[in-house]
C-alpha cells in the first residue's frame, strides 16, 4: 500500500509519522505495520516492523518511530508528501479482556507506542488500567501525557532518574499490582524489561501479554527467521514465528531464558548423534 | 494481443513463469492474502525432511547490501505434518506444487521421494542438495559431483511418478557445469539453480558472527549476477536441460535476464519478503518486458542470449 | 589517546590499516588529488603483466545491486614501462607499494618476479593467481591448488627480496581453506582475499551478455559477506598466517568486520570509485570504531571474532 | 564535496539542477562533475557524470540531465535543500583556439548542456561561433534560446521535424562550415552523432573536438571502464581513458568505428596465439 506522509515530526529522541492510509481499516492494539526503505536503487531489501500508535479506520496510520540503523535513517529523512510502501495491520494483538477487570500496562521507551489505543480500549470495556512507562531517559519516555489523559494512574520510571522515579518498570511493578489487585498485565518494551515483566506478573498473580521484539525478515509468516521458544497448550515448545504467531505472547509460555537459543526438549530440536 | 507466458520444466507445463522459490513462501497459504497463489507457475514449498526440524538458533538472519543472509536450518514440521496439512491446502486451492526435500543423508533423499512419490498433488520434485551431508563431514552434497549424484540416483529410482525431478544448485562450487553434468547424467529432469551463497556477517560490538548458524546463505539482487552466469554457463553446456532461475530477482526485466540465460521459468525468493505481491508482480511486468519488444511468447526467448 | 592503527603483512610493516585494492587506484598517481598516498598502508598496483595489454572490449563495466561487474581485461603499460613510470612515481612520492602480478602462464609469473625482486621501491608482492591459465584451457589458476601452488613455488623460487609475498585467492572454488593450504606450502608470506566472484548481466535489448568480456567480475559491498567468510574460514585454518582483506568494504565499520575475522589490513577496492577518498576515510572510522570499544590497538582485533 | 541543491526544475525533457557549490572555483566547458545517487543505504555505487553546464566560481554549479535509469531517477527526486555528494570538474575540457578563428558548435539533446559557456569563452576570444543544435523531438532539445543570445547564428534540427529543420545535425553541418569558412567545429552529444560530425568536419577542412560519453565507473582515471581507440602523436593508437584523457577528443583522432572494440593494431592488443 502506497501512503503518502502528511507529517513526521520529533517527540522526544523520536520521530511521529502519521501516514494517509485510506486502505486501512480496523486496528488493533499490538499490530504493526511494516515499513519499505530505502526507495529508487535502494540496498535494502527488508521492511521494518513498526507497532501501529493509532489509526482512524480508511484514513490515517500513525507510527512513533527511533532513526537508529539505516533503515530507520532513511525514514527519518522522508518528509510530508513523500510516498512510502507500508504492509499493515500485521500480527496477533494484544487480547483484551472480556470481563471489566484491573489492568496494568507496562512499557518501555517506544513500546508505550500502542498502549494509548490498548488503553482506550481497556477503558471501553470498562477495565480499571495503571500505566508504568519507563526509558533509559527522560527524552526516551514516550505517550507519558496521553496515556496521563485515559489511564486512572501512570507511574514514570527512568535509569537516570531524569523523570519520575529512578530506576526500572519492574521496581514498581509489583506494588501496583498488589495495590490495584491487577488481573492482566500488558506490556511492549525491550525483550530483558518482558521477561522482567513476565516474572513480576506470575509471581504476583496477574496474567501477561508481551509484545516481543524479534527481528524479522518478512514479517508475514513465510520465512521462520522470526522465531522464538514458546510453549503451547500441550505443554510442547515450539519455535514461533513472532510475525504472525505474535508478537503478542503470553508472559508465562516464552521460555524467556531460552531466546535466542533452541532449547533440547523443542519440537524438532537435533538430538545427540544428529537429527 | 498479449504475450504467451507459459512455459514448462520438463513434463511439468506452467501457466505462468514464476514460481515461489524453497523457504521464501513457507508452503504458500501466508502467500494468499496477498494473491491467487493458484495463479502462480507453481509454489516450491520450503524444503521439508523426514523428521520435525526445529532449526537453528536465533538471530536467524542479517540484512546486507542488497541481500541478506539466512541461517534458518530448514526449520519444518517434518514429512508426516507436511502431508496432511501443507501439501492438503496446497491440493484444496488447486496450487502447483513443487515439493523440496532435504535430508541428511542419501537414504533420507530416497525415504522422502518414496513416500511423496504416491501421493496426489505432488507435481514435481526439487531436490535441495545444498545442505550439509551429515555422513561425509558436513560437507554439502551439491559441493561433489559424486554426492550430488548419488542423491539423484538414489531418488530416481524411487521416483515411480512422471512429475520432473529437479535437483538445485549451489553456486558454492569452482564448476558448477561439472555438477550439472554429474546430476544430468544421474538422471534429473532439470536444474533449479542457484541456491544461496555462503557468506558470514560478523557483530562488532559482540565479537563473533552475527547468526546464532555462524554462517548463513547469501540471497537477493546481490548475487544475481552470479546467479544469471551460472545459468548461461549451465544452458550453454546443456542447452536442452530445463532450467528452473532463482538469485535476487526483482523485477520482470530481471525475470528477462534469468530467461535469456536460459531459464525456462524463475522463482522469486528474498524480494518476497519485502514486496509478498512480487511474484504476481514480476510475471505482470515480464509480459510487458516481452511484448514491448516485439516478442509473442515466452518460449521464443528461453536462451536467447546465446545466439547473439 | 588514540588507537594505535599500525599493522603487517609478515615482514612488512604497515603505518596504516587501509591499503588500495589492486586495480582499483591505478598506480596510486590519480588519488593524489584526494589526500596523501604516502600515508596509506600501502597502495596494491593494478596487476601487471610482461607485454603491453589492451585488456577487453568495451563495455567493461555494469553496476548491479550494491556492486558492480567489470571485465577491464588487465589493460596496463606492460613491466618496462611500469618500472620506468609507475614504480618510479610511487619511490618519487615514499610510497609503499606492493606490486600485484599476473602471467598468461606459471613462467610469465616467474619472470616478473625475478624482474621485481631486483628493483628498489617493491615493499610487497600480491600474485594475482585469479587470472585464467592460458595453457590450461584457460581455467584460472587459483581455482585449482596444484596450479596455484606451481605459481607460488615458481614466484617463490626466483623472490630474492625479504619484501612479502601475497596470494590473490578467488572466491570461485568449492573449497577455499584447501586452496590457502596450497599456497602455504608453496611458500607464501599471506593471502590476500578476495577476488571478484564471476557474474554476468544480461542486455535484453540487445540479447547478449552487457558486457564486452561477457562475463565480468562482481566486486563491491554485495559480496561483502562472502568475503567475511571466507576470510574467517582461512584464518580458523591457519591462524598464523596474514591476511589482507577485501572486498566490499565501505566503512570503517566493515573494515573491522575483516578485522574481526583474521585480517591483518584491508584493500579498499570498488568504494573508491564512488568515493575516491575512501581509503583514508575508512582508515579513520577504524580507529574511531576501535576506539568506542575500548581497544587501545589494531593488532588485539585480528581475528578476534574467533574466540567468542 | 556536499553541494545542496538550490532548485531542481524541469527544461523540455530535461531538468535543470543548480548546486550551491562554495568548493569549485573556475570550470572551463567540457568538464564534468560526478554525482553521487542513491542517498542512505543506497545500492548505487558508482556516480554519475554531468557536464556542466554552468558554473558561479566559489558559489554555484549547474547540470542539465535526463532521468533516465536508476541514478538520474533517483536525483529527479530530489528537491531544492537536500544534500548531494559532486566530485568537480574532472575531465579534459575543450581546447580553445588562441586565434580568433570561425567556431560551430554541434550539440544533441542534453549535449547542449556546456555550449553556452563554451560560445561565450569563444566569443570572448573573438570567434565567430554558428550554433546547430539537434535532437529527436522538440522537447529534447535544449539551450536554443540561450545560445541565440551569444552565437552569431543557430540553426536548429529535429528527426521528427517538430522544431527547425526536420533531420539530423549533420544534413546541415557542411553548409554551416563552407557557409561561414569555419575552422573548427565543437560537438557534444551521442556517439554516432559525434562519429558523423567528425566526418563532416575533417571532409570540409575543419579541426574537430568531440566531448564523447563512455560509460564510467570511477571518473578519476584509475579504473579503465572508460576507454575508447584513440591515436595518439605517434600514430600509435592506444584504448584511452575517456575521464581523464577526454571526455573531449580530437575527432580525427578516435577510431569511431573501432569504439567498443579493441582494434588489432591497438597497443596492447591480443596477438594470434594468445598475448
Ligand atoms: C513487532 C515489532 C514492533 C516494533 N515497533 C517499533 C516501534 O514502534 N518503534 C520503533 O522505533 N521500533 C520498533 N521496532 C523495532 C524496529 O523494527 C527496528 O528498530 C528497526 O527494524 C531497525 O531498523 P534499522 O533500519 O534502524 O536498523 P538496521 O540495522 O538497518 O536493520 C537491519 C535489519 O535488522 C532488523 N532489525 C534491526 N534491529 C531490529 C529490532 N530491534 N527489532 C526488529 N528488527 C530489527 C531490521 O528490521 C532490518 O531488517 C519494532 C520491531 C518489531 C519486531
Ligand atoms: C562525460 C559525460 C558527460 C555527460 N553529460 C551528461 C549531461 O550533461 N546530461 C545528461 O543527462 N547525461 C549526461 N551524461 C550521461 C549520464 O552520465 C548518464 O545518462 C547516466 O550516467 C545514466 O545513469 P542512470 O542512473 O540514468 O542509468 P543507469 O542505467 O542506472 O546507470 C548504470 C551505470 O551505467 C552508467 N551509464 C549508463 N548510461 C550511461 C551513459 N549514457 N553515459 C555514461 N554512463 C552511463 C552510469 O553512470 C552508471 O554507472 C554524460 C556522460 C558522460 C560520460
Ligand atoms: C530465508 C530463506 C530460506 C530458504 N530456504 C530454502 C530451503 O529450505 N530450501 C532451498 O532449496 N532453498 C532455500 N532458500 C534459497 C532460495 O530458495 C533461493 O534459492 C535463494 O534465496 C536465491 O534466490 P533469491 O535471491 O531470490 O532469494 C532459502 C532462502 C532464504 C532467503
Ligand atoms: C575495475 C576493477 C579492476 C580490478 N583489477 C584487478 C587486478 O588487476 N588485479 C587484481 O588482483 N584484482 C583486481 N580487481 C579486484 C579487486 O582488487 C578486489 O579484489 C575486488 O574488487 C573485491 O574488492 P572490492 O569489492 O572492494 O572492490 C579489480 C576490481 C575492479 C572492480
Ligand atoms: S519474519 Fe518471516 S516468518 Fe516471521
Ligand atoms: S572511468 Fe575509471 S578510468 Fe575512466
Amino acid at each position: 500500500m502506497q501512503c503518502t506522509i502528511r507529517s513526521i515530526s520529533p517527540v522526544g529522541n523520536y520521530l511521529h509519522l502519521i501516514l494517509d492510509a485510506p486502505e486501512v481499516d480496523e486496528v488493533a492494539p499490538g499490530h504493526f505495520a511494516a515499513v519499505a526503505v530505502g526507495g529508487i536503487g535502494g540496498g535494502m531489501l527488508l521492511r521494518r516492523a513498526f507497532s501501529i500508535h493509532k489509526s482512524t479506520p480508511g484514513q490515517t496510520l500513525e507510527i512513533i518511530f527511533a532513526a537508529h540503523g539505516q533503515g530507520t535513517q532513511w525514514l527519518a529523512t522522508q518528509s510530508a508528501g513523500d510516498v512510502i510502501d507500508v504492509i499493515a495491520p500485521l500480527g496477533k494483538p494484544f487480547v483484551l479482556p472480556r470481563q471489566p477487570i484491573s489492568c496494568v500496562i507496562v512499557a518501555g521507551g517506544y513500546g508505550a507506542a500502542p498502549m494509548e489505543l490498548l488503553a482506550r480500549e481497556l477503558r471501553g470495556r470498562g477495565c480499571r488500567v495503571d500505566v508504568v512507562l519507563g526509558a533509559a531517559t527522560q527524552e526516551k519516555l514516550f505517550g507519558v501525557l496521553d496515556l496521563k489523559g485515559v489511564a486512572d494512574s501512570v507511574i514514570v520510571t527512568t535509569d537516570d532518574g531524569t523523570s519520575g522515579v529512578r530506576g526500572r518498570v519492574t521496581d514498581v511493578l509489583a506494588d501496583v499490582i498488589n495495590k490495584n489487585k491487577s488481573q492482566a498485565v500488558y506490556a511492549c518494551g525491550p525483550m530483558p524489561m518482558l521477561q522482567a515483566v513476565a516474572k513480576v506478573s506470575q509471581d504476583n498473580g496477574a496474567f501477561s501479554q508481551c509484545a516481543v521484539e524479534e527481528s524479522m525478515a518478512c514479517g508475514i509468516g513465510v520465512c521462520m527467521t522470526c522465531v522464538l521458544p514458546v510453549i503451547g497448550d500441550d505443554g510442547v515448545t515450539r519455535m514461533s514465528r513472532s510475525c504472525v504467531d505474535g508478537p503478542v505472547f503470553r508472559g508465562d509460555r516464552v521460555r524467556w531464558d531460552d531466546v535466542h537459543t533452541v532449547p533440547s526438549d523443542a519440537f524438532g530440536a537435533p538430538r545427540p548423534g544428529g537429527h | 494481443m498479449s504475450v504467451d507466458l507459459t512455459t514448462s520444466l520438463g513434463s511439468l507445463q506452467l501457466a505462468a513463469p514464476t514460481l515461489t522459490a524453497s523457504g521464501c513462501a513457507a508452503a504458500g497459504k501466508e502467500l494468499a492474502q496477498f494473491g491467487d497463489v493458484s495463479t502462480l507457475g507453481a509454489v516450491v514449498t520450503k524444503s521439508i525432511m523426514m523428521a520435525p526440524r526445529s532449526g537453528r538458533a536465533t538471530p536467524r538472519m542479517a540484512e546486507t547490501p542488497s541481500g541478506m543472509l539466512n541461517s534458518i536450518g530448514l526449520q519444518g514440521p517434518g514429512i508426516e505434518s507436511f502431508l496432511e496439512n501443507d501439501l492438503a491446502w496446497l491440493r484444496a486451492n488447486n496450487v502447483t506444487t513443487i515439493v523440496s526435500i532435504a535430508g541428511n543423508n542419501v537414504d533420507e533423499f530416497g525415504e522422502l521421494a518414496r513416500i511423496l512419490a504416491k501421493v496426489e498433488g505432488v507435481d514435481g520434485l526439487e531436490v535441495n542438495i545444498s545442505c550439509p551431508n551429515v555422513e561425509s563431514r558436513g560437507q554439502v552434497f551439491a559441493c561433489n559431483p559424486v554426492s550430488a549424484a548419488q542423491v539423484i540416483e538414489t531418488v530416481r529410482s524411487v521416483w515411480h511418478s512422471d512429475a520432473p525431478v529437479l535437483a538445485k544448485l549451489s553456486p558454492d562450487v569452482t564448476d558448477i557445469v561439472e555438477i550439472a553434468h554429474s546430476v544430468v547424467d544421474a538422471g534429473v529432469d532439470g536444474v533449479s539453480m542457484i541456491n544461496t551463497l555462503l557468506g558470514m556477517v560478523i557483530d562488532v560490538d559482540q565479537m563473533k558472527p552475527m547468526l546464532g548458524g555462524r554462517t548463513g546463505g547469501l540471497s537477493g539482487p546481490a548475487i544475481r549476477p552470479v546467479a544469471v552466469r551460472a545459468i548461461y554457463q549451465v544452458h550453454a553446456a546443456l542447452p536442452h536441460l530445463p532450467i528452473l532461475g532463482m538469485g535476487g530477482i526483482r523485477t520482470g526485466h530481471d525475470a528477462l535476464e534469468f530467461i535469456a540465460a536460459g531459464a525456462s521459468a524463475v522463482s522469486i525468493g528474498t524480494v518476497v519478503f519485502g514486496d509478498p505481491g512480487a511474484p504476481w508482480r514480476i510475471a505482470n511486468e515480464l509480459g510487458q518486458e516481452l511484448q514491448s519488444r516485439g516478442y509473442n511468447s515466452l518460449s521464443e526467448v528461453v536462451g536467447l542470449a546465446h545466439h547473439n
